[in-house]
């Protein structure tokens, strides 16, 4: 039941040969495919390696975890395709919920998997923290599209990559931004992971500042933002900042249209989503987005990624979907370049010299895991339409 | 509705009762909303007594017996109880139920109320076991005493169990014991709490002749054997004259006579009012070929009851 | 009337459209998946489709198995009837749900596919995978179902060879299949379809023999354990220990299966301690025939001492087979040599595990010989007095609890250490936490009757109180503790928290109970999200809760990222709290909970105050779920709020439910399979689908089941139809009154 | 003074839609003494059957003119109210009346509606999309209706206030004096006798269960007209229902409609004094601290009584 190799590798000890011989072990020889086609030990041409992702895909948060998989099976899909792979990829996944204490299991059942080289995930930096020492001890890469706690790459997982900035580089960027557009600041979080992550960054910034502001949190399962939205509206802020989702912010848009709230809305790289003008109509007009990725509208990569993507799901790519197929893809590009056989202890080795052109930012790490670069970027909501301004710093 | 204010440990206020009275009942008055349940009732049960209460459905007795335990407080008048010679007199109005329990009160239920889903023993050892101290740690860690103490209840209830000569039916679930026999595995649950009063809600109901005679036998072995003064509420006239030393007479919540059961059965207010008739023997016959719809009136009763008690507790 | 019109109004018409809804809703269950820019897209892919037509039919064949169930019933009491179903069953749930093929991690369908892709395979193979699988398991099924019908004693014998030919088949061509491909495997898949085939050569040789009309499984069943009590345990833990120590993997690190012999020959030369090698010589062999013998013997001639000489010799082969585990793998991790890179105990195949469980029975066997040896001496007419237990029971054979427990605390010690990492993992955190809440909640639910929607709030402070008193929050405690000396402190505050949160509660009604514990809870969880402060919110502990030491001065013990090692610590904890809760249910005080469950005026009247208890079950179901809660702080090391969430307070209460209310084994049984359930069908369905499929189960129990999977023997009489109307098994509706206890 | 009057008109328009919900649970309540807690379920899917009939008959996102207006929002209660009544009575038939049939212990038909409410929302998920902020076509513009003071009250917050009220006066005048509302009462108080009086206990029940969840139904109409619609959008509207009609007296229509609306003006109210993170926090204190001074809610319980 522990055993799961595909053939008794030669052993290296003189004693394990031994064994090997007297256990009537041979390698399989019959070609064409099947059973022996892809496994046979020896040379490293045609074998097959698994990227594994692990995020939630049941649970509360499903969805974000769903536009993660769904990238990374696609980016798996494309690379096998494409045909200059001199290895096979497979793909397979772990359900963690979302949730820290759910993560163990999910994270044990791809470390045990001994063909998985790399794991696309954690989602969540909280299931991030609770599993990235699992990972360190099995020499496993992970690399995470969408855990932006800012203390994570301080905590020496040695193992960790993520291809999305911390928090706290969005955050004081964000800060400085709305420092300046606003006498009277109305800072809001979604009271979840990322939302109040972010937040604190952003907080700590404006106190740097001296920015007069106010903090307050709407719970990440409001549906009804009509009191928060007036109570904004009322203050007199001339500016709000949103930390948070989406799915939040759209509500909230409306919400605050109908309070009659005149000031400037700016929220984060959480909400910065065509879905969230579908949802928040001509309310989102003239929101602000700041943003530590590049201009995906402009890259046509990005288009016929979100093509591929809509084509193989039947439904558009969303929050976080590029991110991940990022993700992959330098996993992929990472693999590509190693001789022989392909070890995670390579990997890992591969990824921390990687230099990578994504769709959403160059996927290129500092020595504790955290993208090199991190250029902010603001964008805005203009006649329905998400558009570059420009970096936050020149707005600034 | 239950208050937390510490209820009952006070002396009773006013005169001391005389001497040899378990409770001392005065001038009570009980309403529900516009209903009266007792209207000024007073009466006294002597300690060693045999003391029977009587009268028409609706009548009150059960309104008695609640206020007596604790169950209702009675907005006006006193009940003092002092349940063994030299114990201090208190009030249990507005007492708790378990309280008065342990003050030395056991009562049975007119609709039979037992725990069905336990064994009989079970049963009685629930009422002998509120009287021992060992709790949920000693429990846990099986210390000695609490061993003892599990000992001493599980021998005490068989010798009760076959007190009321029930003791091959011991580890029986006790929602599956006959009628009679669930009337007699409620007493022995209330003699469990080793009371000085004994309060028996219609003993006697549902059961066939037979069980009647040992029902009385019983009664007679608690009074006399253990010293337990009884009071009883019981329909079956011939039961409560063969055993009872004195009656009450209640009748729409007013006493309306008391004595031997010599005196009673003469008493010409008790029969007009009591058996609805002046002829005694017409009556005594009606009730007899007519159990069933006695039965389907104390049912209703009962529901009353029940209703009245949810919103007391 | 129009017949058709009549058909459809009648039970059997009724059932039909329910069933033609079942496979409705089978159809969306399994179908496909929506798109937002298409609403409808789902259910005309789902409904419009063959798909329809194909659950539609498994509807029709479940309305035909409900309408002629009394037919089939008949034919279900013959002799043979039970074993050929649970074997096709059996062989069924192999070739669906089981691995076949460790290499590629595939199912049946999944080896049929790669078998097929592969030239030169043997014809009988290929076979099996393309076809002859499913098409043999229906031959036998046919045949069994004919001979049963028929009462054909030619056909019975006819059909157990088949059986046995279908063993023969399939087990050769898996083997073939390993050969091709020169692997190792043990995938279970093939295993357990051998054993779904010889089930039912059994049984239909049992039928073929038999003269019976009715089948006495049971009677059969008690015969075989009451022949000779301690036998039949005995026997089968022989047999396991002799079938591990021959055939299954000993040794098994990264690329290695080695069986006893071979681990004879690995570490031939080696500085292996003398006793080990002589155990894999031979000693091992000598060690399971002699304790085996001992106990056999002692079973047959129902010998006390030898029966204890049995269990001695069992607990000494025990000790040796670990001690010499112990030895190579700790040799093996010294050594650069191997595979073996990780500390003693590690790498062990099943084999060394199951050899271990098979001695730990056998002790347990020679036991249950003694002690049924001493009881038959000392029965007395005031022992049966005391037992009556009147109506046959399933095991009543003489010493069936000890014997239970012992095969059971074989299994709880040594199967997980050959589970899979992610297994010991979900084992801790998932299955074992769990388990431990429920044995918590069943103490408010189930024994006290005062319905708890809030549980998990208590876990959280249980869990918070640990990470504080270890300074891993924001906010420092005065002096930080080891984190298992949060256990007592964590014990007290949620003691205190269940008072609190009983005091002011406890004189609510069961509904409003309910609601006023669940606002409890929320109130808890909210105010870890929203006190960043003090809890850091939403981010969770900003420190690792490290994890636990135990230090005894002579032996000192890091637990890490291992999973094993806490397993082996929550069951030392859980076996400790199993054992108190017993032996307070079966105190005054678990009477006094049962008096106020049943009937609280009755048990007020027999002078049990009811506040007093009720705080009591509160306390003490919030301190279980306290240790649980610094189990999990420290195993996990870092949570957030997201793991007290409203939902696991009602999952935790669908466990105690699902299990049986008030009954211990229940509630540990319903957190064993609810839990264990979505970590299966992580493999089986979309893992987004998962909650879908778990909420189906519940409701099917609740239908069949409704008092759960162990019901607790004060309730399952109860539920019966004993005795009049308790306020609680009123059936519904009822007429309000005092109906107030919601358990 | 003006925040309190925005705060006030949007807790009366939260408060009317639990109160809607609320409706659904308290009826229930009142012939099974149950918690029937899928109904939360039942309410998402009055919102997403209400969707796809809107959707199709809006179709894009045009401005309707005013005439459609009322025709949209006529059909999409309706239909929401159909759906509604629909699930609720599926519901009933799997979830309730084999474990009724059975004389299961209350507790074992908790689970089993739990087990439906998992049920049913996942397959929403699956069946339409996991996405949280699906929303209806924008087909009327939400215009300033009137103002009090300086607070402004808008088309949307008028419509549901209104079609709540309408909804709750229907209910009530149909408990009160129809054949069918005097049947619930009849069941609610005395199920056994109800049973002897020739009322057919099985179909009450079921009645009681389609009117109960075509409230909610149209309540999610209402909601997702307001908001947005997901497979989970029922589970805290209708925990919170749940709360306020145990808060108003469970088992009690009238009680359902007052705390329904206690509880939006206490949420909205209570943002006003602390950041609105503890929102949910101040509406379950609230509960709590009523239940512990009126312990049967404020109206108290009784169907058959109060109503």
């Amino acid at each position: 039941m522990r055993q799961r190799s595909l053939v008794k590798i030669a052993l290296l000890s003189a004693t394990a040969v031994a064994l090997a011989a007297c256990s009537n072990s041979s390698s399989g020889s019959s070609g064409g495919g099947g059973l022996t086609g892809g496994n046979s030990g020896g040379s490293s041409s045609g074998k097959t390696y698994t990227i594994g992702f692990q995020g939630p895909l049941s649970g509360d948060n499903q969805q974000l975890g769903i536009n993660e998989r769904n990238a990374v099976e696609l980016a798996v899909e494309q690379a096998n395709a494409k045909g200059d792979l001199n290895f096979k990829l497979k793909y397979t996944e772990a359900d963690d919920v979302g949730a820290p204490a759910t993560a163990p299991p999910a994270a044990a059942k791809l470390i045990q998997d001994d063909s998985v080289v790399a794991v696309v995930g954690p989602s969540f930096s909280g299931a991030t923290k609770a599993v990235a020492k699992n990972y360190a001890d099995a020499k496993l890469a992970i690399v995470s599209p969408s855990a932006t706690n800012t203390t994570l790459t301080s905590q020496g997982f040695s193992t960790f990559f993520r291809v999305v900035p911390p928090d706290s580089a969005q955050g004081t960027q964000a800060a400085d931004y709305i420092a300046k557009k606003g006498k009277s600041i109305y800072l809001i979080d979604d009271t979840s992971e990322y939302g109040t992550g972010l937040a604190k960054d952003i907080e700590t910034e404006l106190k740097v500042k001296g920015a007069k502001y106010v903090r307050e949190g709407v719970a990440d399962t409001t549906q009804d933002y009509s009191a928060i939205a007036a109570k904004v509206a009322s203050s007199g802020a001339d500016v709000m900042y949103y930390a948070g989702y989406y799915s939040g912010a759209s509500l909230f848009a409306k919400a605050l249209a109908s309070a009659g709230y005149k000031g400037l809305a700016v929220s984060g790289d959480g909400s910065k989503d065509a879905q969230f003008i579908a949802g928040a109509g001509t309310s989102g007009e003239s929101w602000e987005f700041t943003c530590p990725c590049a201009d995906a509208t402009v890259d046509p990569n990005m288009k016929s990624f979100a093509d591929a993507y809509n084509k193989k799901w039947s439904t558009p790519s969303s929050t976080y979907s590029p991110e991940a197929f990022d993700a992959t893809n330098a996993i992929i590009d990472v693999m590509k370049g190693i001789d022989g056989d392909i070890t995670r202890e390579k990997v890992v080795a591969g990824l921390k010299t990687v230099n990578y052109k994504g769709l959403t930012n160059t996927v290129k790490f500092q020595a504790n895991g955290e993208i090199e670069k991190a250029i902010v970027f603001l964008y805005k909501v203009k006649s329905s339409k998400l558009s570059l301004v420009g970096t936050v710093t020149s707005q600034i | 509705m239950t208050s937390f204010a510490k209820a009952g440990t006070d002396s009773a206020p006013g005169a001391q009762p005389a001497a040899g009275v378990a409770f001392d009942v005065q001038d009570v008055t009980l309403r529900f909303g516009g209903v009266t349940s007792l209207n000024h009732v007073s009466l006294q049960m002597r300690r060693g007594e045999i003391l029977a209460v009587i009268g028409p459905n609706g009548a009150g007795k059960t309104s008695l017996f609640n206020s007596l335990t604790g169950v209702y407080a009675p907005q006006e008048g006193r009940i003092t109880l002092q349940a063994r010679e030299g114990d201090e007199p208190v009030s249990v109005i507005g007492m708790k139920v378990h309280k008065v329990n342990h003050l030395g009160v056991a009562r049975t239920f007119q609709n039979i109320r037992l725990f069905p889903a336990l064994t009989a023993i079970e049963n009685v050892k629930i009422g002998i076991e509120t009287r021992q101290k060992s709790g949920p740690v000693s429990a846990m860690l099986g210390l000695p005493w609490q061993r003892r103490e599990e000992h001493a209840s599980t021998k005490r209830a068989l010798e009760l169990l076959s007190f009321v000569g029930l003791a091959h039916r011991a580890n029986d679930i006790a929602g599956s014991l006959a009628y009679g026999e669930q009337r007699r595995l409620e007493i022995a649950r209330a003699m469990g709490t080793n009371p000085s009063v004994l309060l028996l809600d219609e003993p006697a109901a549902g059961t066939n002749p037979v069980e009647k005679r040992e029902l009385a036998d019983l009664i007679k072995r608690i009074n006399v054997e253990d010293g337990v003064s009884v009071l009883l509420i019981e329909h079956d006239m011939k039961l409560v004259m063969s055993i009872a030393d004195r009656l009450v007479v209640l009748n729409f919540g007013q006493k309306i006579a008391e004595g031997t059961p010599e005196q009673i059965q003469r008493d010409p207010a008790v029969i007009a009012a009591y058996l609805g008739t002046t002829d005694e023997d017409a009556a005594k016959a009606e009730l007899e070929a007519q159990p069933e719809l006695r039965r389907i009136e104390l049912l209703t009763d009962e529901e009353r009851e029940r209703e009245n008690e949810g919103e007391t507790l | 009337m129009n017949p058709a019109l009549a058909f459809l109004r009648s039970d059997s018409g009724k059932r039909l459209g329910a069933c033609l809804g079942l496979g409705v809703a089978l159809a969306l269950m399994t179908g496909a998946t929506g798109r937002q820019d298409d609403y409808l897209y789902a259910i005309k892919e789902d409904l419009f489709t063959f798909h329809l037509i194909e659950n539609l039919l498994i509807g029709v064949v479940v309305w035909l198995l409900f309408t002629f169930w009394p037919v089939i019933r008949r034919y279900l009491t013959r002799p043979g009837a039970l074993g050929l179903l649970a074997g096709a069953m059996t062989v069924i749930v192999a070739q669906t749900v089981l691995g076949w093929y460790e290499p590629e991690d595939a199912k049946f369908s999944g080896l049929a596919t790669l078998v097929g892709d592969t030239n030169g395979i043997s014809a009988l193979s290929s076979a099996f995978f393309g076809w002859l699988a499913w098409a043999q398991l229906i031959a036998v099924i046919v045949v069994g179902a004919a001979a049963l019908v028929l009462r054909n004693r030619a056909l019975f014998w006819v059909g157990a060879a088949m059986a046995v030919a279908a063993a023969i088949i399939a087990s050769q061509a898996h083997k073939k299949v390993d050969e091709l491909a020169g692997v190792v495997d043990h995938a279970t898949g093939v295993t357990v379809a051998v054993w779904g085939y010889l089930t039912i050569a059994v049984a239909l040789a049992i039928a073929a023999i038999s003269t019976d009309d009715v089948a006495r499984t049971r009677e059969f069943v008690n015969a075989v354990l009451g022949w000779r009590p301690g036998f039949a345990l005995g026997a089968a833990a022989t047999a396991l220990a002799l079938y591990s120590l021959g055939v299954s993997s000993w040794f098994a690190p990264k690329s290695l299966n080695a069986t006893l012999a071979d681990v004879h020959s690995l570490f031939k030369g080696t500085s292996l301690a003398p006793i080990a090698v002589q155990y894999f010589i031979w000693l091992s062999w000598a060690l399971v025939i002699v304790a085996g013998a001992l106990v056999l013997v002692a079973a047959y001639f129902r010998s006390i001492i030898l029966g204890i000489v049995g269990a001695a010799a069992a607990a000494v082969g025990l000790v040796i087979t670990m001690i010499s585990i112990h030895a190579i793998t700790s040799l093996a991790a010294n050594s650069e040599n191997t595979y073996a890179t990780k500390g003693p105990w590690q790498n062990l195949g099943d084999g060394a595990w199951w050899t271990c469980a098979s001695f730990l029975a056998l002790a347990a066997a020679g036991l249950v010989v003694a002690q049924s040896a001493l009881k038959g001496r000392s029965a007395t007419a005031a022992d049966a007095a005391h037992d009556p237990s009147a109506g046959p029971r399933f095991l009543y054979a003489p010493g069936a609890t000890l014997a239970v427990l012992g095969a059971a605390a074989a299994a709880a010690i040594f199967i997980p250490p050959t589970l899979e990492p992610s297994w010991q993992t979900a084992l801790v955190t998932s299955i074992g936490i769990y388990m431990f809440l429920a044995i918590g909640l069943n103490v408010v639910v189930g024994w006290a009757g005062l319905l708890d929607l809030g549980f998990i709030a208590f876990y959280a402070i249980g869990a918070y109180t640990t990470a504080y008193l270890v300074g891993s929050l924001p906010v420092k405690p005065p002096f930080e503790l080891p984190v298992l000396w949060a256990i007592p402190f964590a014990i007290a505050v949620c003691l205190i928290a269940g008072v609190i949160l009983g005091f002011p509660t406890l004189r609510l009604r069961g509904d409003y109970l309910a609601i006023v514990t669940l606002g409890f809870g929320e109130i808890v969880r909210l105010v870890a999200v929203n006190s960043n402060g003090i809890t850091n919110g939403p981010r969770g502990t900003e420190d690792q809760v490290p994890h636990p030491v135990i230090n005894l001065g002579f032996v000192k013990f890091t637990f890490g990222l291992d999973q094993l090692p806490y397993w082996y610590l929550l069951l030392a904890v859980m076996v400790i709290v199993i054992i108190f809760f017993r032996r307070l249910e079966n105190s005054r005080t678990g009477r006094a909970w049962a008096a106020i469950r049943e009937d609280e005026v009755a048990a007020q009247a027999a002078g049990i105050n009811p506040v007093k208890y009720k705080l009591l079950a509160f306390a003490i179901g919030a301190s279980t779920s306290g240790i649980a809660g610094v189990l999990f702080a420290t195993n996990v090391g870092f949570f957030n709020p997201d793991n007290f969430k409203f939902e696991f307070s009602i999952l935790v209460l669908a466990y105690v439910v699902f299990g049986g209310m008030g009954s211990l084994p229940g509630a540990i049984a319903g957190a064993a399979v609810l839990t264990w359930l979505p970590e299966f069908l992580r493999d089986q369905v979309p893992s987004e689908d998962r909650q879908m499929y778990i909420g189906a189960v519940l409701v099917i129990m609740m239908i069949f089941r409704p008092a759960g999977l162990i019901p607790a023997k004060r309730r399952a009489t109860e539920l019966r139809g004993h005795g009049p109307d308790s306020a609680e098994s009123q059936a519904v509706p009822a007429g309000g009154g005092l109906g107030g206890s919601y358990a | 003074m003006n925040d309190f009057i925005r705060y006030t008109i949007a807790g009366l328009t939260l408060g009317s839609m639990y109160a809607l919900i609320a409706l659904g649970y308290t009826l229930v309540y009142g012939v099974l003494q149950l918690i029937n807690f899928a109904h939360s379920e039942v309410f998402m899917t009055g919102a997403f059957g209400s969707y796809i009939v809107v959707d199709t008959l809006v179709g894009g996102h045009g401005r309707q003119n005013g005439f459609m207006v009322v025709v949209v929002l006529g059909v999409g209660l309706i239909t929401g109210a159909l759906s509604g009544a629909g699930a609720a009575w599926l519901l009933e038939r799997v979830a309730y009346r084999p474990l009724r049939r059975r004389g299961a212990p209350k507790l074992a038909f908790l689970i089993s509606a739990i087990g439906a409410s998992f049920f049913m929302s996942q397959l929403a998920g699956k069946l339409f999309n996991r996405q949280k902020n699906n929303s209806f076509p924008n087909f009327f513009d939400n215009r300033v209706l009137f103002s009090i003071g300086e607070a402004d009250v808008r088309l949307l917050q008028v419509i549901i206030i209104v079609a709540a009220v309408v909804l709750m006066f229907f209910l009530d005048r149909l408990v009160q004096k129809t054949k069918l509302g005097r049947s619930i009462r009849a069941v609610a108080e005395d199920a056994p006798t109800a049973a002897l009086m020739g009322i057919n206990i099985d179909k009450t029940i079921s009645r009681t269960f389609v009117i109960g969840g075509a409230l909610g139904g149209a309540a999610g109409f209402l909601f997702a007209l307001f908001s947005s619609l997901s497979y989970q959008m029922g589970f805290f509207p209708g925990t919170k229902a749940f709360a306020a009609a145990v808060l108003g007296g469970i088992g009690n229509p009238r009680g359902a409609m007052l705390g329904g609306l206690t509880l939006g003006l206490v949420e909205n109210w209570s943002v006003m004094f602390l950041p609105s993170q503890w929102t949910n926090v101040i509406a379950f204190a609230v509960l709590v601290l009523v239940l512990m001074f009126r312990p049967s809610g404020i109206l108290g319980e009784r169907l058959g009584r109060a109503a």
